[in-house]
């Protein structure tokens, strides 16, 4: 503890800076770089409460691919550039103090916890085994609440509707323009070195999710990054909205656990009830059919809807 | 054996610390952006390099080792084209 | 050893904080886009640091995924830069 | 475990309170969309690392922490994810309607770049 509270506590004062300096910054490209910054030391801190398969997550969705997306949206550092109004200082002041009592509140439920610590640890420890894989994470997300992860996939997928719905009319159907203007050559060798060997990461982030941090989340992202390079190195070109291949890889994953799950009854009794023995085949299954899915969904959410002048 | 490789780890991480303080240092000295890029580079090429190599003693298995090669060689390889593109955005600003 | 590495690991952490400071001053764009690039060896330092002074070796992977995502995320700012610095402004044509 | 604590976990969990009062003023009283997305994601980090440090201390039966919470954070953070996307889609969409509104024909002037492609002949699904 001792050696590396020097370590923690420059992480909280420099992740608390990054936080202010983010809010106060004037130019928005600036923020944006801070955001990406806070979101690699934060996950940092997740390393360092215990939480491996969190801090996992937040690199690669957290900071990664939000900070990419928030960048590559056109039109958006610009947006309401109008809406300068200054509120006033009384008004400021008031905001201020109510953020400061909401901030100070979760700080005592932090600092004041209940006696016994509430903990779902040794239930999930007692029936880790009959799911037959070792990270308990992996066990939540896929046998003990499972229907919550299958319903997180389906959000992501309405996400994506919602994205493209935002297409404007002249541009339906046609493939998101993610190419770069003119692409240096150093990015086109790092594009056709670094994609084979980051698939090969995606994939093995995912398999060793069974047994230690890692998943079909993260290694999704790490798929759906690589992809986003290869459309920016302009190697390939976005698919187009309306193409029946990209549709059948969007759907794969829900349309697996779907089919699992209702099997579930016959076979076991219950919704999403995995038969014993099969349950860790069947979890590889679904794992396998969602890093697809999850793969085509990030890439296209970060790839955004075709824009005027996009035309099919 | 094990106190030879420790003794080995302790000399190469605090080279790696020498180097990447080194690349601090040149970041807020150097009056210049490429300056900074140039100490940025050889900072975290020299600094995770040396911190690599003296983790490797440590480590349980050849797998293990072979994973810490390739984070150094993928940091390494992705630096250098990264450097590259800031470098051209620096131009393109100087010269609009 | 234990108490070396996470030594280690705080001063390339407070290595690489100075050198935010700095870096996300600016004034160019281009020292701002450094900042990720500082961020992305020094956290992977770091991680690798705590992996092995806490003998938790699946970190490993986590410095690798971080490795590789921190360069597409160096990779894909840089050429926003550029890509705007052509047209002006951050969001391109539509601004 | 009564009374006050406090150890690496108690120092998180201020930190990620402190983020939430962060993220809360900015996002008030920024009137800049992409900034108030940003500090969104800001007040959703720290509610997360809240959440985080409530694992740490259900720490048992040899786990470094609670797996159920950590698993919700997990969850959580895909689906931000998710709604910034649509959140950063809706604000680009309203933002480009105003310039076409301000200024009639400029948005429809931008020349198309890159390869269009014919609908239903995708080749790049992965």
């Amino acid at each position: 503890m001792t050696e590396t509270a020097f370590f923690d506590t420059l992480l909280v004062v420099t992740m608390i800076g990054l936080a202010i300096w983010m809010i106060v910054v004037r130019d928005v490209f600036a923020a944006i770089i801070g955001f990406m910054a806070f979101g690699l030391l934060l996950s940092l801190v997740w390393l360092r409460i215990e939480a491996p398969d969190v801090g996992l997550t937040e690199i690669a969705v957290g900071g990664g691919a939000t900070g990419v997306m928030l960048l590559r949206a056109r039109g958006l550092a610009s947006a309401g550039d109008a809406m300068n109004a200054v509120p006033s200082v009384p008004f400021r002041v008031l905001v201020g103090v109510l953020a400061g009592a909401v901030a100070l509140f979760l700080g005592a439920l932090v600092v004041f916890p209940p006696a016994v610590a509430p903990t779902l640890a040794p239930l999930a420890a007692e029936h880790l085994a009959s799911t037959g894989v070792g990270n308990p994470i992996t066990a939540v997300l896929m046998a003990y609440r499972a229907f919550d992860t299958f319903l997180e996939t389906v959000v992501v997928l309405l996400a994506l509707i919602g994205v493209w719905s935002l297409t404007p009319d002249g541009a339906w159907g046609a493939r998101p323009r993610v190419a770069s203007a003119d692409v240096p050559a150093p990015l086109l060798l790092l594009a056709q070195w670094l994609v084979p060997l980051g698939i090969v990461i995606g994939i093995y982030i995912t398999w060793v999710g069974a047994d230690e941090p890692g998943g079909k989340f993260q290694g999704a992202t790490i798929l759906a990054a690589m992809w986003m390079l290869v459309m920016m190195a302009g190697l390939r070109s976005a698919p187009a909205l309306s193409s029946r291949r990209l549709r059948i890889a969007l759907v794969v994953g829900p349309a697996i656990f779907i089919a699992i799950g209702v099997s579930g009854f016959h076979f076991a009794g219950a919704f999403l009830a995995y038969p014993d023995g099969l349950a860790k085949p069947l979890i590889l299954a679904i794992e396998a059919g969602l890093l697809i899915s999850i793969a085509a969904m990030l890439g296209m959410l970060l790839a955004g809807p075709p824009l005027e002048g996009d035309r099919p | 054996m094990s106190l030879l490789a420790d003794l080995f780890t302790v000399a190469a991480v605090t080279l790696g610390l020498v180097f990447f303080v080194a690349g601090t240092v040149g970041i807020i000295r150097f009056p210049d952006s490429l300056s900074r890029l140039h100490a940025l580079t050889k900072a975290d090429n020299l600094g995770l390099g040396f911190i690599v190599l003296g983790l490797l003693p440590q480590c349980a298995g050849v797998f293990d080792a072979l994973k810490l090669l390739f984070i150094w060689l993928l940091v390494q390889f992705a630096g250098a084209t990264g450097a590259q593109l800031v470098a051209r955005v620096l131009r393109r600003e100087e010269r609009p | 050893m234990t108490a070396f590495l996470n030594i280690a690991a705080f001063v390339v952490l407070l290595g690489v904080a100075i050198g935010l400071v700095r870096v996300l001053r600016g004034p160019s764009r281009a020292d701002r886009l450094m900042a990720v690039q500082l961020l992305g060896s020094g956290s992977v330092g770091a991680c690798l640091l705590l992996a092995f002074a806490g003998g938790r070796f699946a970190f490993i992977d986590i410095a690798l995924t971080l490795a590789l995502l921190a360069a597409f995320a160096a990779i894909a700012f840089s050429l926003s830069a550029l890509d705007s610095g052509r047209e002006g402004e951050i969001g391109g044509p539509e601004s | 475990m009564t009374g006050a604590t406090f150890d690496t976990a108690t120092l998180y969990g201020l930190c990620g309170a402190a983020l939430v009062g962060i993220g809360l003023f900015g996002l008030v009283l920024d009137p800049k969309p992409i900034r108030k997305i940003l500090a969104f994601n800001l007040v959703g980090a720290g509610v997360f690392l809240v959440f985080g440090v409530i694992a740490r201390r259900g720490a048992a039966a040899g786990f470094g922490g609670d797996p159920v919470p950590q698993a919700l954070v997990i969850t959580g953070i895909v689906v931000a994810f998710s709604a910034t996307a649509l959140a950063v889609t809706l604000v680009q969409r309203l933002s480009s309607a105003a310039t076409d509104a301000g200024q009639p024909g400029q948005a429809a002037s931008v020349p198309p770049k890159g390869e269009t492609g014919t609908p239903g002949q995708g080749d790049a699904a992965s």
